[in-house]
């Protein structure tokens, strides 16, 4: 006979999914405020979501909190699994969404940000990535990333012209090919160890001594492919570009940034303990990856014509270079991870709101994509702030000290050197060479070629877009004073999670 | 005394300096005067200096330091002795003279200022030369001295021929002041320092190998700045520059630096007499070989350098056999001979605008007698005709060789003194002698200014008086420092035969140079003969250079340019771009654009890891019996 | 052979899904597309159910529970974009969809 | 305010560069001439209280900014950077007072100061990672400068420039890493502290594998051969203040860093590769000197001659003894004295003309004597006459090389022979001959401004070549600190032989003792 | 016997229905098929003892599906044929292979382990649809919310995507163009 179910309350550990509940509430929220009264500005939605993430981080941070006292929380029947790698990662997620929510505040209409579906997608998109960053069951890692995603295609085509709907289709499609193959890795492991949640799977499969070993692989290998498609490496990445051309640069910057983290912190849970298995299959095949990923990628984006496909091409990059902390797997790599893509975040994100803000409503005249390299000829000579702040991002991007990423860069070379990896090092390292070649090309075109359209660059610009550009000047440019902070609390975080 | 010194020193500098102010101005008499003076005060300090040196009292000032580090410790240091006293003197006569000559001489010339800075700055040069106490400060000298006679002798800059020979001059300088260079380092690394006199006495404890190659290198500086085969051929082409500089440089004073040097280096010398040996012979051959193609040169200028080149070989195997002070006795008289040579030439030049070739000349003695004497009595000194200076100093070359027992030395000197006799009169008779052939060229001779000949005739006097007058003091005076060796041949009947016979042997050369040139006759035969032809040619040396060393240099450098540094070292480095740009170029295609491609490539990757999955499964499952089935293949 | 095991039930899903794959990488037409795409994710539930039964756990049905939830969901929006593409383009040709490339 | 004297060096003249934004562009010269004059006054203060008998850091600031991976804010100067930071900051002054007047001229300004920033920032840092950041963001003015004022290709240039630099350190920095991690292994503590590696002693394969890594920085910046392609462009097409800066300051970084990083940290190493790299030397003279003189490009011509006393400089470091690294830091300067007047000369003229073909010219020596004489005498510097502060250098880097190897010595000495045939070539070439081509006849001497900048460089010129004694003193005192650490830190038999040890007393030449040691103490009074 | 009789059976069928549906050229021969499909692997939860899980699956893919045949009579003129031009049939065919082939050389191989341990063992004496229900409301209750919100943010997605709201471009529209249209649209709501 069915027994009643008892469950205290104390035992669920509401402060695990407060967050979370946040977002959705919002979400809810905005929807609520739809039905009651429509045609509302989109000002009113912008400050609605920001105050629900302000919420949220302020939740998160809560959580933080918790964790530094109590360690690892787990709640809901160990469904929700809040450590350090959650927290961080819902920090970025949640704080990259707030740079990125006010840049609906553009000076022109854009169709998305028109309508209130848009912001509360948004929020539910959020609340999915926390959910598959803040649990170790397989399961609802699933439906978190399908919550997220499905979202993210529908506002990458609420831009509502052809391209987006094309990156849209493409992004879905292909998204849809890769959630065949997680449910089916997540099959295997399912099969092998008979559980669906990665610590379990972790505990058997070391009490096993991995005697599976055929199971374990294919079984990773439908998992890498999945997360390969999610992280966009090579040469599960070809959606990339196309979906960060055709939809919105902000939202193309967006993307670069949180789906990816989220992505990281699931792959980080799930190959960290393979790589310390001693599976050497493994560390072949990631190597491979990262290596191809961060010099294909490079490749690619030297060719480009079009500055928004040239970073896309380069955030692929940048997302195989920091893939190398999982292949390496030590508490420095994993920091290293963090550290960053917080500075890659800030940086990447004022890339493309630079390029948001010079957004026209058409194609530019005689140029193919809107943003084409063109466009930017001797913009020092007409837009000199503009044109220095771009070159700052750039440089950044670059890997030039002492702007953001180079701090991330060292970071994680150092890491990879303290952990053995020799030519891993020199590769990343040499990959940053070629990465300077496309990164200098904008410069060069902005700073040494003659202006030849001469028109107003930030037709887009709203105060509200400059700020979030000086958020991002300021933290690059003084990112050094910011990293020794970043730098303990992440380890600690880290560290005390146990990677 | 060191106020003298000082004075010696540094007013043919402050001189130059003055000139250098007016260097782009319009001609001023004054940069010209002034200059002259300083040096003329200058030769006053020498002077009381020689008398203070005579006396036995040397100087030695270090001024201040020049560069220290480690354990090296150079300073500007200076010495007046025995032997750089000489050399004062010998280089503030006769660049006084040369200055005021030059005040006449270079009086139309538009560089008339440039000129002088530039003529005093090398007797600066000169002069830190002779009287540096150390190495380094030698090595300033010989530096400064090549500037300067790049300078000089490309003072004609508009003139290519004149470039080119500056070019020639101080590059071929450079070669030979490499080796100087290295033989510092050597003495430096063996001895620790660079001072004379402590290097010196350090000397006889190295190992007598090193000895050699400090001799060796620090002698082919030497052959460097004296022209020595085989980098002689700069001195002829130097003659490009004004003949006051000929007369100062490229005859009494720079070119004598590696005799100097050698002189100076006598205790190490004294050690290597093999090297002696070397130097000797080559000095011989030198001797011999500068002589034989001053026979037949047709540009006066030329002649005059080859026969310098030639004296020079004397002076060098006098330094060679250790008898260093016969050495500088010779380059001490000869200096005052061989300027007045250069000044008469001057003055030819000037009358004759400028033309060189002698057979172009004749019967010029009576427009420009007086030039016609000193050019005369210049001659005789040099071809060593008692009593004049030639006599004492070169003839004793030849006692030396004597005495020391090197007959063949000693027989190809006593040929060189006949050719010797005989070009220097061929000269003076094609130019002097004869009928007045000029006149057809439409020159209008005429004596040069009044005041040169005045400041010509000291060294006229000089070039009498100074083997006859000078010789036993000075011999008293330098073999304080240098070895005191006398060379007599003890036997009364040799000495009478050889001086005699020497003498004899001068004369008819004189004579029958003077019987075949005073017409100026143009056998056409011998001139198309072999000998001719090579000795006319300078035994295509210069051609061969050319050939062999300026043209594969400015090929190689050319190719090296244009095939190695732009098409295989910059062409790699940007190959190397291009290999990921067109990597990039063809690779792109990957991302099609096209929805299914994407797809595709999606299973292709999970293919790919799958099978490189399934492949690793099954060697760790079936590890053994993989290793065991490749081992049966033969593939381990 | 007679007696099925999980391996069976595997190698089904196995064979299922690679179906699906074909489906996937042949279809030219978004609709058709999406119904490869179905297949995938049904050929994985009957993997997990097998699993389920044969190890007694019941977290398998429970996955192929959510997974049947996304698939639905998956459907709803796959068939949104796919109106918005066919009203803006007259087709829902794959082929069609190559302005961006490179 | 001394205490902080090396960062107000660094950051006045970034700040000073932001605040001219403000200026007015007729105004900004003005501007600029005030600020580097400011600067120039600051880091002759910075000579002035330099105490030259001291042989280690002065005037050290610290600040710890990521204690968490041991980057600090250090810096500290000794006689070796103290004098290429006086000349960064002499050379920005004179470069932006004979600025000929161009297109944006307050970009370029700004850009010059930030550009400053970064030179002095190099030679202060003692954290290699503050090193590796001023390292790196120099190249950020320079791209610019030579792209945006450069000649046609210039585009092209300043990419490679960029590019080609930018790889080289990046190997670099991994080679910094592993320091810090060899670091971290020996103590437990992350540093980047200059300083703190010194004390580190690594095995000699570690060594022999770090040293290659910094040498691709090193090497390519200096420009070494085969990594010296990208120098000629880029001096041939960046304006003139730009290849002033490049060839008197930034290639000074790499040999800079070559004493300041290889030779103390991998001693070991550097006596291993000693003779390889005295070999690229000697194909840089060599090489790059006939390359020279086959240019038709006046300022190519000096372009190469740059890398080919580069390779004389090289030469002088790995001469491992005092006597070599004084000359080769004393050749530092005085090659960016005299290739940075150079480079001052052929802008000159190209201001004039536009062009820079050698074929040109001919006879200028008549229509410009001025320009001429000036020219001659650098001339005469570069190729290496003595009582010019070339010499010094030279005389004193091969004079130190000859120690450890006669031969190669003897072929790098041909540095003087090659170097002079090029240089008198193109002399001959430019000024000398008639006056052929008749837009040359009227050509305008040197004028005040230009005269500005070079005279005092020419003054320079002869007085260090004369009395170096200033400069070489306290380059000195620290070569010696940093030879004897060497010397102590060497663990294989090989390199202790080749490295001398300077604490031991002078060695002991036999000769008459009483003399010898009389004359050398007198000879010292003398000096002083 | 029965039980592997069951299984070929209905694996066939269910092989070659996919196959109809990822082969054929007509449209509705591929719906049919897929519905089919789906059908029959209903049949293996009911084998499996999930019963609810099959129930779901025929509820869920009959209303999907009927969605789709919906669509698909939009689309699609029923009887004509799609044209499709498929290039590189092969390639397609040889991956698909390549990936069973190699997922099935690992699966021929008997999963084994003793450390599995049961979490949520299936109850004897339950009932399938409760022992669901008990384990879907206590463990799995997060991701049944999540599922929830996922269901509404995709149905939102798609009225969004497929409603009015998409027929005109705000992004491509001017600024005095997107006034116009509204100040319409005020028109026709009051």
């Amino acid at each position: 006979m069915l027994s009643p179910v008892n469950v205290s309350l104390e035992s669920l550990n509401l402060v695990t999914l407060a967050p979370m509940l946040i977002a959705v509430v919002g979400a809810l929220s905005i929807l609520v405020i739809d039905f009651f009264k429509s045609n509302l500005d989109k000002t009113l939605y912008v400050m609605v979501s920001l105050l629900f993430l302000l919420l949220d981080l302020g939740a998160v941070i809560d959580s933080a909190g918790f964790f530094m006292e109590n360690g690892t929380m787990l709640g809901f029947f160990d469904v929700m699994l809040i450590d350090g790698l959650a927290i961080l990662s819902q920090i970025i997620i949640v704080g990259a969404s707030m740079l990125f929510i006010p840049l609906a505040l553009t000076s022109k209409r854009f169709h998305e940000f028109s309508y209130p579906e848009f912001f509360a997608l948004f929020l539910f998109m959020i609340a999915g990535f926390q959910f598959m960053v803040a649990s170790d069951s397989l399961i609802l890692i699933f439906i978190g990333l399908e919550t997220a995603s499905l979202a993210l295609y529908t506002l990458i085509a609420l831009h509502n012209r052809s391209k987006s709907f094309e990156a849209a289709v493409k992004y879905f499609t292909m998204g849809a090919l890769a959630a065949g193959f997680y449910a089916m890795g997540s099959m295997i492991f399912y099969a092998i160890t008979g559980s669906v949640e990665i610590n379990q799977i972790a505990a058997v499969l070391q009490a096993d001594n991995y005697s599976n070993i055929g199971y374990v692989l294919i079984a990773v290998v439908f998992m890498l492919a999945s997360f390969g498609f999610k992280l966009s490496l090579v040469p599960f990445h070809t959606w990339t570009p196309d979906v960060y051309e055709g939809s919105s640069a902000a939202l193309a910057g967006y993307m670069s940034i949180v789906p990816k983290i989220a992505g990281f912190i699931v792959v980080m849970r799930l190959f960290e303990f393979l790589i310390h298995s001693g599976v050497i299959w493994l560390e072949v095949v990631l190597y491979a990856s990262v290596v191809i990923t961060m010099t294909a990628a490079n490749i690619w984006a030297l060719v480009q014509s079009d500055v928004k496909r040239m970073l896309a091409y380069s955030s692929i990059s940048h997302a195989g270079f920091v893939m190398a902390a999982i292949l390496i797997g030590t508490t420095q790599s994993n920091s290293a991870l963090f550290l960053y893509w917080i500075v890659f975040a800030f940086t990447n994100l004022g890339a493309f709101t630079m390029l948001w803000v010079s957004r026209a409503k058409n194609l530019p005249a005689g140029q193919s994509s809107d943003h084409s390299f063109e466009k930017f000829s001797g913009m020092i000579h007409t837009a000199p702030m503009t044109a220095t702040v771009m070159g700052l991002f750039m440089l950044s991007l670059a890997g030039l000290p002492p702007f953001g990423v180079f701090w991330g860069k060292i970071y994680m070379i150092g890491s990879a050197v303290s952990a053995g990896y020799t030519v891993l090092a020199l590769i990343m390292a040499l990959n940053s060479a070629i990465a300077g070649y496309y990164y200098i090309k904008l410069i060069v075109y902005m700073f040494m070629k003659d202006p030849v359209n001469p028109g107003d660059y930030m037709i887009n610009a709203s105060n509200s877009l400059k700020t979030i550009i000086g958020v991002a000047v300021i933290f690059t440019i003084f990112s050094i004073v910011a990293i020794n902070p970043l730098l303990e609390v992440i380890t600690a975080f880290v560290y005390n999670s146990g990677y | 005394m060191e106020m003298l010194l000082y004075t010696a020193l540094f007013s043919p500098l402050v001189g130059s300096l003055f000139a250098a102010l007016f260097s782009t101005s319009k001609k001023t008499l004054i940069a010209g005067v002034i200059p002259s003076a300083l040096l003329f005060l200058s030769f006053i300090s020498s002077a009381i200096l020689l008398t203070h040196v005579l006396n036995g009292e040397t100087v030695q000032v270090e001024m201040m330091t020049w560069m220290a580090t480690g354990n090296l410790y150079i300073p500007f240091g200076f010495a007046v002795d025995q032997v750089s006293v000489t050399m004062m003197m010998v280089v503030t006569i006769v660049s006084t003279v040369v200055h005021v000559y030059a005040i006449g001489y270079m009086d139309h010339d538009a560089g008339f200022n440039r000129f002088f800075a530039w003529l005093s700055a090398f007797v600066f040069s000169m002069l830190i030369l002779v009287m540096s106490d150390n190495f380094a400060g030698l090595f300033i000298g010989w530096e400064g001295v090549g500037l300067c006679s790049w300078g000089l002798i490309g003072f004609w800059f508009h003139k290519e021929v004149a470039t080119w020979a500056a070019n020639e001059a101080f590059i071929m300088n450079r070669i030979a002041d490499l080796a100087m260079l290295i033989g510092i380092f050597l003495v430096y690394w063996n001895t620790g320092t660079l001072q004379y006199t402590e290097a010196f006495a350090a000397m006889p404890y190295l190992d007598h190998s090193i000895v050699v190659m400090m001799g060796v290198f620090l002698f082919i500086g030497a052959m460097g700045k004296s022209a020595q085969f085989p980098l002689h051929t700069w001195l002829a082409d130097a003659m490009e520059g004004p003949t006051p500089v000929s007369a100062l440089i490229h005859a009494a004073t720079m070119v004598t630096a590696g005799v100097y040097l050698v002189v100076r280096a006598n205790p190490m010398y004294d050690l290597i007499p093999e090297v002696g040996i070397f130097i000797a012979s080559l000095g011989a051959f030198v001797a011999m070989f500068a002589a034989t193609m001053a026979l037949v040169n047709r540009d006066m200028k030329r002649i005059i350098a080859y026969s310098t080149l030639s004296q020079l070989g004397y002076m060098f195997v006098a330094a060679g056999l250790g008898a260093y002070w016969v050495a500088l006795f010779h380059l001490m008289a000869h200096a005052f001979f061989k300027a007045l040579l250069f000044l008469g030439a001057g003055n030819v030049m000037h009358a004759m605008d400028d033309e060189l070739d002698p057979f172009k000349m004749g019967g010029l003695k009576k427009s420009m007698k007086w030039t016609w004497i000193m050019m005369t009595l210049a001659s005789v000194a040099l071809a060593g005709i008692y009593p004049l200076a030639g006599f004492f100093s070169k003839d004793l070359i030849l006692e030396v060789a004597f005495v020391e027992h090197h007959y063949i030395l000693y027989t190809v000197l006593l040929l060189t003194a006949g050719l010797t006799a005989f070009y220097s009169f061929r000269l003076v008779a094609l130019i002097f002698h004869g009928e007045e052939r000029h006149l057809e060229h439409g020159f209008h001779p005429h004596e040069a200014y009044k005041f040169m000949l005045w400041f010509m005739a000291p060294l006229g006097v000089l070039a009498v008086i100074a083997g006859m007058v000078f010789k036993s003091p000075y011999f008293e005076m330098v073999t304080q420092l240098l070895p005191r060796t006398e060379y007599h041949i003890h036997n009364p009947v040799v000495f009478w035969i050889m001086t005699i016979g020497t003498q004899v042997f001068v004369i008819a050369a004189i004579a029958y140079a003077y019987s075949k040139y005073k017409n100026a006759k143009i056998d056409k035969k011998t001139e198309e003969g072999f000998f001719y032809q090579v000795l006319f040619n300078q035994y295509y040396i210069p051609q061969f250079y050319e050939e062999f060393f300026v043209k594969p240099y400015r090929e190689l450098s050319s190719i090296l340019w244009k095939q190695v540094d732009m098409k295989i070292v910059d062409a790699s480095v940007d190959g190397i771009a291009n290999i990921f740009y067109k990597t990039g170029v063809n690779t792109r295609g990957m991302s099609s654009g096209n929805l299914s491609t994407n797809l595709k490539w999606m299973v292709v990757g999970l293919v790919i890891l799958l099978a490189l999955a399934v492949v690793f499964a099954v060697i760790v499952q079936n590890g053994d019996a993989v290793i065991s089935v490749l081992h049966d293949l033969g593939a381990i | 052979m007679m007696e099925i095991g999980l391996s069976h039930y595997l190698i089904l899903t196995t064979i299922l899904f690679s179906i699906g794959l074909v489906g996937v990488m042949r279809r030219k037409n978004l609709l058709m597309l999406f119904f490869a795409t179905e297949i995938l994710l049904n050929s994985v539930n009957i993997g997990f159910a097998a699993i389920s039964y044969y190890i007694g756990d019941f977290t398998g049905q429970m996955f192929a529970f959510f997974i049947i939830a996304i698939a639905a969901s998956e459907v709803a929006v796959g068939l949104g974009l796919l109106i918005v593409w066919f009203k803006r383009t007259g087709n829902i040709d794959l082929d069609s969809m190559i302005s961006m490339k490179g | 305010m001394l205490e902080h004297i090396l960062s107000i060096l660094i950051f006045f003249p970034a700040l000073a560069g932001a605040l001219g934004f403000i200026v007015n562009k007729n105004s900004m010269r003005a501007y600029g001439v005030t600020v580097g004059a400011i600067e120039f006054a600051l880091s002759l203060w910075l000579w002035f209280s330099y105490d030259s008998g001291v042989s280690g850091m002065q005037f050290m600031e610290s600040v710890s900014i990521i204690p968490a991976f041991g980057i600090t804010y250090l810096l500290g100067i000794d006689g070796i950077s103290l004098f290429i930071i006086i000349m960064a900051s002499f050379f920005t002054m004179i470069g932006i007072a004979s600025l000929s007047p161009t297109k944006n001229e307050k970009n370029l300004i700004i850009t010059l100061l930030f550009l400053q920033m970064t030179m002095i920032g190099v030679f202060a840092a003692l954290d290699a990672i503050i090193f590796y950041v001023f390292w790196e963001l120099s190249l950020v003015p320079m791209l610019y400068i030579i792209g945006a004022w450069g000649g046609p290709k210039r585009i092209y240039a300043s990419v490679k420039f960029f590019l080609y630099t930018f790889t080289g350190s990046l190997v670099m920095l991994v080679g910094m890493l592993f320091m810090a991690y060899f670091y971290h292994q020996a103590t437990g503590q992350w540093s980047f502290s200059i300083l703190e590696w010194y004390r580190l002693i690594l095995p000699e394969t570690y060594q022999l594998w770090l040293f290659v890594a910094f040498f691709f920085g090193f090497a390519i910046k200096v420009p070494m051969f085969p990594f010296h392609t990208w120098l000629p462009y880029a001096h041939g097409q960046a304006p003139t203040i730009g290849s002033v800066i490049l060839a008197a300051v930034l290639l000074k970084m790499g040999t800079y860093a070559f004493i300041r990083f290889s030779l103390p940290l991998f001693p070991d190493a550097s006596v291993f590769f000693m003779i390889p790299i005295a070999v690229i030397s000697i194909i840089m003279i060599i090489y790059t000197a006939m390359v020279a003189y086959a240019q038709e490009d006046i300022k190519q011509v000096v372009a190469y001659s740059s890398v080919s006393h580069m390779g004389v400089i090289v030469l002088g470091t790995f001469a491992l003894n005092v006597e070599g690294i004084t000359g080769s830091v004393f050749l530092m300067i005085a090659h960016g004295i005299v290739s940075g007047a150079l480079f001052l000369l052929v802008g000159v003229i190209y201001d004039r003309r536009h062009t820079k073909l050698m074929s040109e010219f001919g006879g200028l020596a008549k229509v410009m004597p001025n320009y001429a004489i000036i020219f001659g005498m650098m001339m005469m510097a570069s190729v290496g006459m003595p009582l010019t502060i070339n010499f010094v250098g030279e005389f004193l880097s091969l004079l130190g090389f000859y120690q450890q190897s006669h031969m190669l010595t003897l072929l790098a000495g041909t540095a003087i022979i090659v170097g002079a045939i090029y240089m008198l070539a193109a002399y001959k070439k430019a000024f000398f001959g008639e006056i052929t081509n008749e837009a040359n006849r009227n050509l305008p001497d040197v004028n005040k401004r230009e005269l500005g900048a070079l005279i005092p460089l020419v003054i320079i010129m002869v007085w260090l070549g004369v009395y170096p004694k200033p400069v070489l003193e306290p380059i000195n005192n620290s070569v010696e600190s940093i030879v004897q650490l060497m010397h102590d830190k060497a663990i294989t038999p090989a390199a202790k032989a080749a490295i001398p040890d300077v604490s031991k007393p002078k060695p002991v030449i036999q000769r008459a003792p009483a003399h010898a040691a009389a004359k050398h103490t007198s000879a010292h009074e003398g000096g002083h | 016997m029965f039980e592997a009789i069951a299984f070929y059976t209905f694996s066939f069928l269910t092989i070659l229905m996919f196959s109809i549906t990822v082969m054929t050229s007509q449209a509705l021969y591929a719906l049919t098929a897929m519905a089919a499909g789906m059908i029959f692997i209903s049949a293996f939860f009911f084998m499996l003892s999930a019963d609810f899980l099959g129930a779901i699956q025929i509820i869920v893919y009959t209303g999907a599906v009927m969605a789709l045949y919906a669509f698909g009579m939009m689309f699609f003129d029923t009887t004509r044929e799609v044209k499709e031009k498929i290039q590189n049939k092969n390639i397609v065919f040889v991956l698909g292979t390549m990936v069973a082939l190699l997922v099935v050389a690992i699966f021929m191989a008997p999963v084994v382990s003793e450390n599995i341990h049961a979490l949520y063992p299936i109850q004897e004496g339950l009932g399938n649809t409760e022992q669901v229900g008990i384990v879907l409301f206590t463990k799995y209750l997060i991701p049944f919310e999540l599922a929830a919100i996922m269901l509404l943010s995709a149905m939102i997605s798609g009225i969004v995507l497929a409603g009015k709201k998409m027929d005109n471009s705000l992004t491509l529209m001017a600024d005095e163009e997107i006034e116009l249209m509204q100040e319409a649209n005020e028109k026709v709501n009051s």
